[in-house]
């Protein structure tokens, strides 16, 4: 096992513990503009971890090239989800403290 | 490799639970938000599944997952934002 | 694992089932293909399952339009009030209402499982495939191998009813115009942050699309996919302009038109069996420039046909 | 018996379909289904011959006994760009008949037609 | 060789689609038939001598796909190029002029295709192409009703192809091919009880196709379809539906060891009757026409599962004559229609006085369709009752009654005297005129020299008992005065006949009738 492979695990298990905090903060929370704060921003860095760590266990390659696609391309995509999602709750008038609408 | 199947079946696991989100709702913006959320569990499946193979080219399916699955949501999240305007106009 | 993702899968369909709000349905269908997809890649067939996401995608949005325009506007409400007078009636109400058809479906799942032969897998034909498809056709990718080289007869058909869809959406709906060119901008209100995101994306999905359908004979991929995200692309662009600017006219002539010179040359390299005629010199590169010169004009037919459905659809939206 | 689980799912799946497609009143959610059973049969063609294990079939000299089968793949593109063909073509005629009837239940709209 | 019986048509669609104007583009479109009917006359005579067989791509065993060009589907290739020739003459100006001629010719060239195909998965593809144009071309006109009618048929053929997928996958499993030689080879060997499950599947879907008795409510719909071109209707219910009749022989001799002929003959039987019962109730012209192809179907499937040479030639036979004569009585009634502007039987009267020629044309398919001595039905239905037992023989006159009974109430439009011209007048086209009366024609001809025809199609010797013939003709003409009595006091009165005409299954019906069948065969398979 060499460095690189003991960094990535590292990485991966940061990335593994934080998308279970996205998943306490789910059961946490029940209004949803907090929900989605909580769930994806926290669910957007803990995946990220994970796949740098999967980058840092194959070493410099042809696959963890590709990896690094996925990275800029989950980076820019997933944080883009959240605020769409949220901007168009609050565009079609989901309340921000009310209870959430029957829909 | 042990600790990447454990890694595998705590996502799967994980996007077991975000399915409760998508059936609880309450409303149609959390199920989109569960929808994404299993997206990316599968996609980080994926991931490393691939890496377990040691395949490249199985990380090619990972890249058109993501962004055809992300534009989807994007284009329902814009669209579903016109509904009220829509229900009274 | 894959077991797993297949209860997944059962428990998705279920909800299907069990919800009546259409656009509810049409989410957890979205979350259905997903899972499909994912299924279809543990099962080994990358192909196919890039094909499923790419396409579900597709589906998806033409469901949500559907959907949104037409079976919202006018009778959610009273399909809420339905929702909550079904939900007051008593048990025995919904159980005599399910029952019969249940206990027909499961009467036949039973016969069916009764009946379920018991012979060992035959491979007959994939042993021969796997064997002689690199001398055969050529390439690494067995699928590509077999759509483009021994079914392309098939495949033909398979592009002739995307032809034929074309036609079909044209003509069906209500809504006669074939053109939607006009320039006219869309109701949707954009959100700079997302304009400026998918400016980023919107490239690498097309490159992404021209590498599929280049790679397509060495790597999953192919045509169809790779067809698929670059009319994706084309997602993104609207998602950018909310404009109206594509003649779909052109789009609809320019795929017929691909479509013919796809079938002569699949006519003139496979039906005519020029393969076994070519030197063997030269067979490598005869193979190499066939299954590429295919690839791509499969790739512009089916993303020509996406992008009139994906328009025709989006046009209806704004009516 | 010589089944395997796989199998099982795919028909409990086509029978899932089946029953949603005899009792919903919806057409959209019998379009839904209808999907759900080519989903059925496309998995259970993926599924055949197919152990875990097994790799899918690119590469030089492969041997057949380490990789999945390659014809049913190439089958089964061609069974969802057809299933994809027709649930556009379906929606198309849903709209124009919800434009005339101002309704998707089957039942009214065959009333609706008979006029 | 056979390919291009296949891509030419349909890449004649896409081109005349692409780069004509209406008026050459139909002109075109008419030479091309032409010279296709020579084409297929041709390849007749060549599979004369023997099976044609053309391997696509040479790629040795069974790697590629084949075509073969048997006896049996080189005389359905020169029946589809014959009847698409007239069909074609009589919408020589359908408006919408570009996409009816692409729409029509790729339904031609998938046709052909479904007919010379001998790949498993191949057929699968053809018949989804086949059912997207046909749900196109029944919405042609875009009315209310054929929409409704052409989302009915397109969703449940596609549902059908669904079970026929899942048949061809276990068919898959068990033989490792997808060829048809190949797989009734690798069957012959197998296990009886592993072929009984893919069989159900796979003929489930054909079944479906061929409108058998649970499963046919969404055939007049289709066929009956109001506002659907003439033409498509003819074509429908003379060709179309025999692509069904096709594969399901095709399919009986793939699947030998399970193959339930006595299933099918019953269902056969209940076809005929319940058909011919619908087909007296209905008012609707068009309707009446469509549930009689069911009956007439009915009595096909009946005749093609007697295990006698006699009744399975005439069973042959008689799809090629049901395709003459009810192609020549939906395009007249297409016309009939048109001038008289209703589709009421009752109210449409002297059709004969007012169109010499068409109702001529309609009169010899009438008599051709009831079995009248000299015309083809008769020959048909001859050779159908020599080869069977006794009980199925009298089974099969009582059908041909409920037939003359339908018709008799059919041919009352015939006869009586026209009603005045009103101003508008729909002018009678001569190109219609001609293909109807080609049509009408053609079925006198296959009566009067109906052996000679036999021989010529399908290379067996057949021969005409003159005492059985004559005993027939006396049968027909008792059956026409009990027919008559029957349609004077019980057709035209009966309360019953009017709760029947209004018996119409929705989606969820017919696929919950899919089901039903589906668990029928399985049965009648499984525990045999």
């Amino acid at each position: 096992m060499n460095v690189f492979e003991i960094i990535g695990n590292i990485f991966i298990i940061a990335g593994v513990i934080f998308t279970l905090f996205g998943v306490a903060g789910f059961f946490r929370f029940q209004n949803f503009y907090i929900r989605i704060l909580v769930s994806s921003k926290v669910d957007a860095v803990g995946m990220l971890t994970l796949v740098v760590g999967l980058a840092f266990r194959h070493g410099i390659s042809f696959f963890s090239g590709k990896l690094m696609l996925i990275i800029v391309v989950l980076l820019i995509l997933n944080p883009l989800v959240s605020h769409i999602v949220a901007r168009s709750a609050y565009l079609s008038g989901h309340e921000v403290n009310d209870p959430p609408e029957q829909s | 490799m042990d600790l990447l199947w454990i890694v595998l079946w705590i996502m799967l696991a994980c996007s077991f639970i975000y399915l409760w989100l998508i059936i609880r709702g309450p409303s149609i913006w959390d199920r989109l938000l569960g929808k994404n959320l299993i997206a990316t569990k599968i996609i980080v499946m994926i991931l490393i599944f691939a890496s377990i193979n040691d395949s490249a080219f199985l990380l090619d399916f990972a890249i058109i997952y993501t962004l055809s699955g992300f534009i989807g949501i994007i284009f329902i999240a814009l669209f579903l934002a016109e509904r009220k305007k829509r229900r009274n106009p | 694992m894959i077991y797993a993702m297949l209860v997944f899968w059962i428990l998705t369909a279920l909800l299907i089932v069990k919800e009546r709000r259409a656009i509810r349905i049409i989410l957890y269908f979205g979350a259905f293909s997903f899972i499909t997809a994912i299924c279809f890649f543990l099962l080994g067939s990358p192909d196919v399952a890039m094909a499923e996401a790419a396409i579900s995608t597709f589906a998806t949005i033409f469901f949500v339009i559907c959907v949104e325009k037409y079976t919202n506007l006018q009778i959610d409400e009273a399909e809420k009030a339905s929702d909550r007078q079904e939900d007051k009636k008593p048990l025995t109400y919904h159980l005599k209402k399910f029952l019969p058809p249940l206990g027909f479906t499961v009467f036949l799942c039973a016969l069916f499982i009764h009946f379920l032969p018991d012979n060992t897998v035959n491979t007959f034909l994939k042993d021969q495939y796997v064997e002689r498809f690199a001398f055969d056709v050529g390439g690494e990718n067995a699928v590509t191998a077999i759509y483009l080289g021994y079914r392309v007869y098939d495949t033909l058909f398979e592009a002739l009813i995307l032809v034929i869809t074309v036609v079909a959406v044209s003509h069906m709906s209500w809504f006669d115009k074939t053109s939607v060119a006009d320039g006219r901008r869309s109701d949707i209100q954009r959100s700079g942050m997302a304009v400026f995101t998918i400016r980023i994306i919107a490239p690498i999905l097309l490159l992404f699309g021209v590498y599929l359908i280049m790679n397509g004979h060495i790597s999953p991929g192919g045509g169809f996919q790779g067809g698929v995200a670059i009319a994706s692309f084309f997602i993104c662009r609207y998602m950018i302009y909310n404009i109206y600017d594509i003649s779909i006219d052109k789009i609809i002539r320019a795929e017929k038109a691909v479509f013919v010179v796809a079938a002569l040359i699949a006519v003139a390299a496979i039906f005519l069996g020029v393969w076994a005629r070519v030197p063997a010199a030269y067979l490598d590169l005869y193979q190499g420039t066939y299954l590429l010169i295919m690839n791509a004009l499969i790739g512009v037919k089916v993303a020509c046909t996406f992008i009139v459905l994906f328009y025709r659809f989006v046009a209806i939206e704004r009516l | 018996m010589n089944f395997d689980i796989i199998e099982l799912f795919c028909i409990a799946m086509f029978f899932i379909a089946f029953f949603g497609l005899i009792t919903s009143k919806s057409m959209i959610k019998s379009v839904v289904f209808m999907s759900l059973m080519e989903m059925a049969v496309i998995m259970f063609f993926l599924s055949i011959g197919f152990r875990s294990g097994l790799f899918a079939p690119i590469g030089v000299n492969m041997n057949p006994d380490y990789v999945a089968d390659p014809l049913p793949q190439a089958l089964m593109i061609t069974a969802i760009i057809i299933g994809l063909s027709v649930t556009a073509v379906t929606l198309t005629m849903l709209m124009t008949l919800f434009r005339k009837h101002n309704t998707t239940d089957w039942e009214i709209v065959k009333k609706k037609s008979a006029e | 060789m056979l390919t291009y019986f296949v891509i030419v048509p349909v890449l004649t669609a896409v081109l005349l689609y692409l780069f004509s104007s209406a008026k050459s583009g139909r002109v075109l479109a008419i030479l091309i038939q032409t010279g296709f009917v020579g084409a297929a006359y041709y390849l007749f005579t060549l599979s004369r001598q023997g099976e044609i067989i053309t391997s696509i791509g040479n790629y040795g065993g069974i790697l590629g796909i084949y075509l073969r060009a048997d006896n049996l589907a080189a005389v359905f290739v020169l029946l589809t190029a014959i009847f698409f020739l007239l069909a074609s003459i009589y919408s020589f100006r359908e408006k919408d002029g570009s996409m009816f001629w692409f729409l029509i010719f790729i339904w031609q060239g998938a046709l052909i295709g479904l007919f010379l195909t001998r790949d498993f998965f191949n057929v699968f593809v053809l018949v989804e192409v086949v059912t997207m144009v046909v749900a196109v071309l029944i919405m042609f006109n875009r009315d209310t009703r054929s929409m409704y009618d052409g989302m009915i048929y397109l969703l449940v053929n596609i549902t059908a192809m669904k079970f026929f997928l899942f048949g061809l996958g276990y068919l898959y499993r068990l033989t490792g091919a997808l060829d048809m030689a190949t797989i009734t080879q690798v069957l012959s060997e197998a296990d009886r009880a592993d072929q009984i499950l893919p069989y159900a599947l796979i003929m489930t879907a054909v079944a479906l196709k061929c409108a058998l008795m649970p499963l046919f409510s969404w055939l007049p719909k289709a066929h009956g379809s109001p506002a659907a071109p003439p033409a498509v209707s003819a074509i429908l219910s003379g060709l179309h539906i025999k692509s069904g009749v096709y594969l399901f022989i095709r399919f009986q001799d793939v699947f030998a060891a399970v193959a339930a002929t006595e299933f099918f003959l019953v269902m056969g039987v209940v076809t005929g009757i319940i058909g011919f019962i619908m087909a007296m109730s209905q008012n609707d012209i068009k309707l009446i026409l469509a549930y009689s192809t069911i009956s007439q179907v009915g009595l096909i499937f009946v005749a093609l599962n007697i295990p006698d040479p006699y009744s399975y030639v005439g069973g042959l036979y008689h799809v090629i004559n049901h395709a003459l004569f009810k192609g020549c009585l939906f395009l007249g009634a297409g016309v009939i229609t048109k001038v008289y502007g209703t589709r009421d039987i009752y109210a449409i009267r002297g059709v004969l006085r007012r169109m010499p020629w068409i109702g001529a044309a309609t009169l010899m398919a009438v008599l051709g369709i009831a079995g009248a001595p000299f015309f083809n039905g008769s020959i048909s239905k001859y050779f159908m009752v020599a080869g069977a037992p006794e009980l199925i023989g009298w089974v099969m006159v009582f059908m041909s009654l409920g037939t003359i009974i339908v018709f008799i109430k059919y041919a009352t439009i015939l006869f009586g005297s026209a009603p005045k011209p009103s101003e508008k007048e729909y002018p009678i086209l001569p190109e219609q005129q001609f293909s109807i009366f080609v049509l009408g024609l053609l079925c006198c001809v296959t009566g009067i020299l109906g052996v000679q025809t036999i021989q010529f199609l399908f290379q067996t010797t057949v021969y005409v008992d003159f005492m059985g013939y004559l005993e027939k003709v006396l049968i027909f003409f008792i059956s026409l005065g009990v027919g008559y009595l029957i349609y004077k006091y019980f057709v035209k009165t009966s309360a019953l006949l009017r709760r029947v005409r209004a018996f119409e299954l929705g989606f969820r019906e017919i696929c919950a009738s899919m089901g039903v069948f589906f668990a029928m065969i399985l049965l009648a398979v499984g525990l045999a």
